[in-house]
């Protein structure tokens, strides 16, 4: 089933290890097999509650009036916690290392943005007692016009989702509405490549669906501390939230995780944390807050959807001289992390291959759905399945074999990468031939001999000459830093690098069609031939 | 009725860890008295075999058996910071730092056998089981539970490391996108062969063979459950799974695992791997990470395969049989590619 | 609130609890037993990891009445090693590295048991059929089947 | 408030238990009201259980079968006497389900639930209630159209005759995920045969409208013919008549009305 190739690049290892290599049993094994591992539900607190969200039923509507007159006096309702009630009820998760502006409530107030958005959090002796205290809230909604489509929220008029990005997109370097790459000059490119493909793909939103679905338990412990069982995915992120929506220091809380019942990204979010540790101040008792199962479906983050374009030029001989893209993350109502899904995409640009003009625009959008958050393959898997559909399009196109044109256009060592880094300790080639040979996929010899460590670099280690957009360049790119140190911080730690090549003068207007004969494809606008 | 078959391939590379405000883990290291190591995380393990891969790179970098070393994971009061187990950055991030602590332990260690056995510590080398002799003359040696107990009682020294270990921010630039968005990168290629029913627009898995190139398979088996595991996600995402099936209008959403589709115990194929090693300079023994990028080809090679058995494109995840039906319908039928 | 007082046999144990009404098997056995190896996934009946076996047979606890269980017998994986040692499945479970978050494990296990317990020699049709009402999200089930397969065959470790 | 839960001794008392409180609900094996109680539906707030044998009872032995409400898929797959129920038994849930859930349960069962019912449907099943005027018999077609109303009474026992042989019953679910899975349709048929002449056909389909319902068309299509490739393309290009499938998150009422006549083909004529 799973073959170790140690012939392939054993040149690079040593493989005299002791520990290293070897298929050596897992540390928690026993404790899975035995059903001793500890997961934050399997904790039994004396007087524990039970704490319950009460739900947005609208996508988006102003809030006129929040009714709890019954469902306080409803049985065993301890409390009822409303927005008012969170010291600190606005944030956004990247906060922690600087990154965007605080854009999130842990309870709505005034507003709703998504279905499913909690309004309040009820805390009572039972689930049941729990349930029932939520039939009994009335909340009185002024439906707003919502908005579903990424393309949609960015046209001018569409309805505001989140105040604080008023055009329904994540601003980046306090300038731009998208995240943006350039190298070369994909417009030329285009122009004079043989043939031309534009496609549009899209990738639905998609659940973690881990079989322990989010939560924690917190409870009063000794010498005013709480202690926190969480499924969190990463535990001092989940503490500094915490201590953030709190407005308490961070050593108050004493975090234990455990082992968490799968993740795949779906467990950063603190989206449990904060109300259950909330509910334990505020009554003094443990609390329990736990997803159902159609809450973790539904209200818990999912990967965002994707829509990518990408208009790719290539010469008859299978060569992608260039590769334009522009892609939309679906965020949902709020930031959380998809700002960073785009910029991780941006580098991810054009996928593992050298291609000499590369153009990206990539967007971080609002709407009136489930916020967004990482998952397995974060801002690239999307883009990966965008970009392979493509490869063997335009492997089609030019009539090669699939293989045979990634191999042909994969980077190598020493080649100049799109975001301008040089390409290091490539192996795609090497994957393609050995998975051709396990999948007994003929490729020619000239493709089997090729290798990630020849025929790279030289020309290819240039960065081309890059014409630039006519906006004025932001004043400091400089906008990432951690919140443990908030002065600004100019200095990184890399090595200064040398200035840009200066932008050449804009191209000049090239012909309206090269006079070949080339075939351009278009999902996007139709096929035409010229 | 016919079902045709078809293969299609992907190749995909992945960035390890993440570039975004600096990532940092760290990690502790220390011994008790006989010889028994502890390491002390804040990192979570959430499947992906965290604590035995943490585990292992400890007992190499100190040169004892896995069996001496304990991992304890995810507690805010004894585990030092990191930033979380998500992209892929566990085994880079969490593996450097726990082999920098286990590298000052050692060297605690060393010293400490160096003065019962009367030499330079530099004369000694450990055994990998539970012993430190002089290089070239293995009957002068000392148990690692000596060693501990002399350190402990005698020589007051603690056998301990700290570790650390930064990727620093690499800001980026706004006009350009310049950054260093990671300092390694994990490759792989995957053939899928697929069956499509032309008369349903049902997909059926037939096959997989991949390679995935890892830097260093530090546990074989734990490569193997991600490598594994992931490719059933892929598959998942590429034919199954949504909470928005009909996205971006925002109805019938699946509320349990009925309606959440994802491929049953009778939806799995055959899948061959290979794994190849191109040891990472940064890596702990080269190390990339697994653990997000092996879902990543399938999706387009299972797209690609699709094609190739009845000529549609399918560029809408997922790939449901609904939308091979329309393509194929619209079309005028199926239009089987040359066979792969 | 008037509590229902409630006996049956816990892994051959005897225990006596007092469950409100409406109160499901799961809850009594994590709750007010103290088993924690039978895990909450769904509440739906959808995810199997909170099987049990009820007087042999397969159940899901999150759906069974606690009250219905009166005087019957209760297993759970809490329940299935011999003596201090494992069980030939968490053998072949551990052998064949068929966990990874060991969320779903418990369920699993209790289901292989349920079809072992009265097939001991399974095809791998059969042992697909006997785990399709448990959800794992990690494994991509092959390790899973090969573990029942060869906890039927006798191939486990010592 | 906790829930009450009401246990009796007979199907009686329980059915005038169900029938007098408008928030109790019968507990079968679970499957359904244990499921809404987890998931906070505060509407119950009685459970009625009755411990009556006669509501597990199976009777298989002659040419009509009777089995009680309270029998699970699992006793019925154990019956080697209902062996034409084996199929639609089988596609119901995973093993724990199945020792679970039950035909009774079965008829109340929403989309993109309540597959034995298709088969029940097919086969011209009566179910017999108990409810506040005491027990009657209904055909299922009309329990059905009346499911909603359906709550306060108290399903006692379900009875069909026996298929003349194996080929004259067939049931077929199509799930996207195997070996389990939600049904995206769910087709059963009933053919007998008279003199070489299919005689009282009978087509069922599940996930086609918002209850189980028949396929009038296709009956129509097969009734009085030989089961031939002419007469197998007729049902099949009428078996989307009359139905009003919707989408859910398994499929699209497109997908449905395109594909049910496909299946019903190929269950015809015996292909995968």
């Amino acid at each position: 089933m799973l073959e170790l190739r140690k012939d392939i690049f054993a040149d690079e290892r040593d493989d005299n290890l002791n520990e290293i290599g070897k298929g050596t049993q897992r540390q928690d094994m026993l404790g899975h097999v035995t059903g001793t591992s500890s997961y934050f539900n399997d904790h039994k607190l004396q007087g524990m509650l039970h704490l319950k969200a009460v739900r947005s039923t609208q996508a988006h509507a102003r809030i006129r009036r929040i009714d709890t007159t019954e469902a306080e006096r409803s049985a065993g309702v301890r409390r009822i916690i409303r927005g008012t009630d969170v010291p600190v009820n606005l944030n956004t998760l990247l906060s922690l290392i600087n990154f965007g502006k605080d854009d999130e409530p842990s309870l709505a107030v005034d507003k709703v943005r998504y279905k499913g958005e909690p309004i309040l959090a009820i805390v009572a002796d039972s689930e049941r007692e729990a349930f029932e205290a939520i039939a009994k809230v009335k909340v009185d909604y002024e439906p707003l016009p919502a908005v579903f489509d990424v393309e949609d929220a960015l046209k001018a008029g569409a309805p505001v989702v989140n105040e604080t990005y008023p055009k329904n997109a994540f601003i980046y370097h306090d300038v731009y509405d998208h995240q943006r790459l350039r190298f070369g000059d994909a417009d030329a490119a285009l122009a004079s490549a043989d043939h031309v493909l534009e496609q549009r793909y899209q990738m639905s939103p998609i659940e973690h669906a881990p079989t322990e679905t989010n939560g924690a338990i917190a409870a009063p412990d000794t010498n005013g501390r709480y202690v926190v069982y969480t499924s969190t995915q990463a535990l001092f992120f989940s503490v500094d939230t915490c201590a953030k929506i709190l407005d308490v220091p961070s050593n108050t809380f004493h975090f234990i995780g455990g082992t968490v019942g799968g993740g795949f990204g779906g467990k950063v979010d603190t989206l449990t944390e904060p109300l259950a540790i909330l509910g334990a101040m505020l009554t003094g008792r443990p609390v329990r807050y736990v997803f159902g199962r159609e809450d973790e479906m539904q209200y818990g983050p999912p990967r965002g959807a994707e829509r990518i374009f990408i208009k790719d030029g290539v010469m008859r001989d299978g060569r992608v001289v260039a590769r334009k893209i522009r892609a939309y993350f679906d965020s949902g109502a709020y930031t959380r992390l998809s700002s960073y899904a785009a910029v991780k995409c941006a580098a991810h640009l054009p996928g593992p291959y050298t291609i000499p003009n590369v153009y990206g625009d990539v967007y971080c959008v609002f709407t009136n759905r489930t916020p967004a958050t990482a998952m397995r393959g974060f801002g690239v898997t999307a883009m990966d399945f965008a970009i392979e559909c493509q490869m063997d399009k335009l492997a089609n196109l030019v009539g090669m074999d699939p293989m045979e044109f990634r191999i042909l256009n994969a980077y190598r060592d020493g080649d100049m990468k799109a975001h301008r880094r040089e390409a290091k300790n490539t192996a795609l080639i090497e994957c393609v031939q050995v998975a051709a040979e396990k999948a007994k996929w003929p490729i020619r010899d000239e493709f089997r001999r090729a290798s990630s460590r020849k025929d790279g670099g030289g020309s290819r280690a240039a960065v081309p000459p890059t014409p630039t957009d006519s906006r004025a360049r932001p004043a400091a790119p400089a906008q990432q830093r951690t919140s443990y140190d908030r002065a600004p911080v100019n200095a990184t730690r890399e090595p200064p690098r040398d200035p840009p090549p200066p932008a050449p003068p804009p191209p000049p207007p090239r012909p309206a069609a090269p006079s070949h004969g080339a075939t351009r494809f278009s999902s996007v606008f139709g096929t035409r031939r010229r | 009725m016919t079902r045709h078959r078809g293969r299609g391939m992907a190749s995909i590379n992945y960035p390890i860890g993440m570039n975004l405000g600096g990532d940092p883990s760290q990690a502790l290291v220390h011994s008790n008295p006989s010889g028994k190591f502890t390491v002390a995380l804040s990192s979570i393990d959430l499947g992906q075999g965290m604590k035995s891969v943490t585990r292992q790179i400890c007992a190499e970098t100190l040169g004892v058996p896995v069996e001496d070393v304990y991992v304890d994971t995810a507690d805010s009061d004894t585990g030092p910071h990191c930033m979380g187990s998500f992209a892929s950055r566990g085994t880079h991030r969490v593996g450097n730092a726990v082999m920098a602590a286990a590298r000052e332990a050692r060297g605690v260690m060393m010293e400490a056998a160096a003065e019962e056995l009367e030499v330079n510590a530099s004369d000694l080398e450990t055994d990998g089981r539970g012993n430190i002799h002089v290089k070239g003359a293995p009957h002068r040696s000392i148990s690692t539970k000596d060693v501990a107990i002399a350190a402990q009682f005698k020589q007051g020294k603690t056998i301990s490391g700290r570790g650390i270990f930064l990727v620093p921010l690499s800001n980026v630039d706004p006009e350009t996108g310049e950054m260093s968005p990671a300092t390694c990168y994990a490759h792989a290629c995957l053939v899928a062969e697929v069956e499509v029913d032309d008369e349903t627009g049902e997909v059926a898995m037939v096959r997989m063979d991949s390679a995935y190139e890892l830097g260093r398979a530090l546990n074989p088996r734990l490569v193997e459950q991600q490598l594994v595991g992931g490719a059933w996600m892929g598959v998942s995402h590429a034919l199954y799974e949504t909470p928005e099936p009909y996205y971006p209008d925002p109805v019938h959403g699946p509320r349990d695992f009925v309606e959440y589709l994802m491929p049953g115990p009778g939806d799995i194929c055959p899948h061959d791997i290979a794994v190849l090693e191109r040891p990472a300079p940064d890596g702990p023994f080269g190390a990339k990470g697994p653990g997000e990028m092996c879902a990543n080809p399938v999706l387009p090679a299972v797209a690609n395969a699709i094609f190739n058995a009845v000529g549609v494109r399918i560029d809408d995840l997922p790939i449901t049989p609904e939308k091979v039906l329309r393509a194929i319908k619209s079309q005028g039928g199926a239009r089987p590619q040359a066979r792969r | 609130m008037s509590k229902i007082p409630l006996q049956f046999r816990h892994n051959g144990r005897d225990v006596a609890i007092f469950v409100d009404g409406g109160t499901n098997l799961l809850v009594a056995l994590r709750e007010l037993i103290g088993d924690m190896t039978p895990k909450f996934g769904c509440g739906q009946g959808g995810c199997g990891t909170c099987s049990v076996l009820i007087d042999g047979e397969l159940h899901l606890s999150c759906l069974t009445l606690a009250e219905t269980v009166a005087g019957r017998s209760i297993e759970t994986l809490d329940g299935i090693k011999q003596g201090p040692n494992l069980h030939p499945l968490q053998r072949a479970f551990a052998d064949n590295f068929a966990a990874q978050c060991g969320y779903c494990t418990p369920g699993m296990l209790m289901a292989a048991k349920a079809l072992l317990d009265r097939n001991p020699s399974p095809s791998r049709d059969e042992v697909v059929e006997a785990i399709s009402g448990n959800i794992c999200r990690c494994t991509g089930y092959e390790p899973i089947i090969n573990a029942i397969l060869a906890a039927a065959g006798g191939r486990v470790s010592a | 408030m906790a829930v009450t839960v009401k246990t009796f001794t007979s199907a009686s008392e329980a059915a005038g238990a169900l029938s007098s409180d408008r928030n109790a609900r019968y507990l079968g094996g679970g499957t359904l009201v244990m499921r809404a109680l987890n998931e906070g539906d505060v509407s119950i707030s009685t459970v009625v259980r009755a411990q009556d044998r006669a509501l597990t009872r199976i009777d298989a032995s002659g040419p009509r079968i009777t089995l009680g409400a309270g029998v699970t898929f699992a006793r019925v797959l154990a019956e080697r006497d209902l062996a034409f129920l084996h199929a639609p038994a089988r596609s119901i849930g995973g093993p724990a389900v199945r020792n679970m859930g039950t035909v009774g349960g079965n008829l109340f069962a929403p989309n993109p639930y309540g597959d034995f019912t298709v088969a029940l449907l097919a086969l011209d099943a009566t179910i017999a209630v108990a409810g506040g005027f005491g027990a009657r018999d209904i055909p299922i077609e009309e329990f059905l159209q009346a499911r909603e109303r359906q709550t306060g009474t108290l399903v006692l026992s379900v009875s069909c005759t026996r298929p003349a042989n194996s080929e004259a019953f067939r049931y077929r679910k199509i799930a996207r995920i195997k070996p389990k899975g939600g049904s995206v349709v769910t087709l059963a048929a009933h053919l007998p045969l008279s003199g070489g002449r299919i005689a009282g056909a009978r087509i069922a389909l599940g996930s086609m409208a918002p209850t189980q319902i028949r396929a009038r068309a296709a009956e129509r299509a097969l009734e009085g013919r030989s089961l031939d490739a002419a007469t197998i393309a007729a049902a099949a290009s009428a078996a989307s008549e009359g139905t009003s499938p919707s989408d859910n998150a398994l499929g699209s009422a497109w997908y449905r009305r395109e594909i049910v006549g496909v299946h019903l083909r190929r269950l015809l004529s015996g292909q995968e």
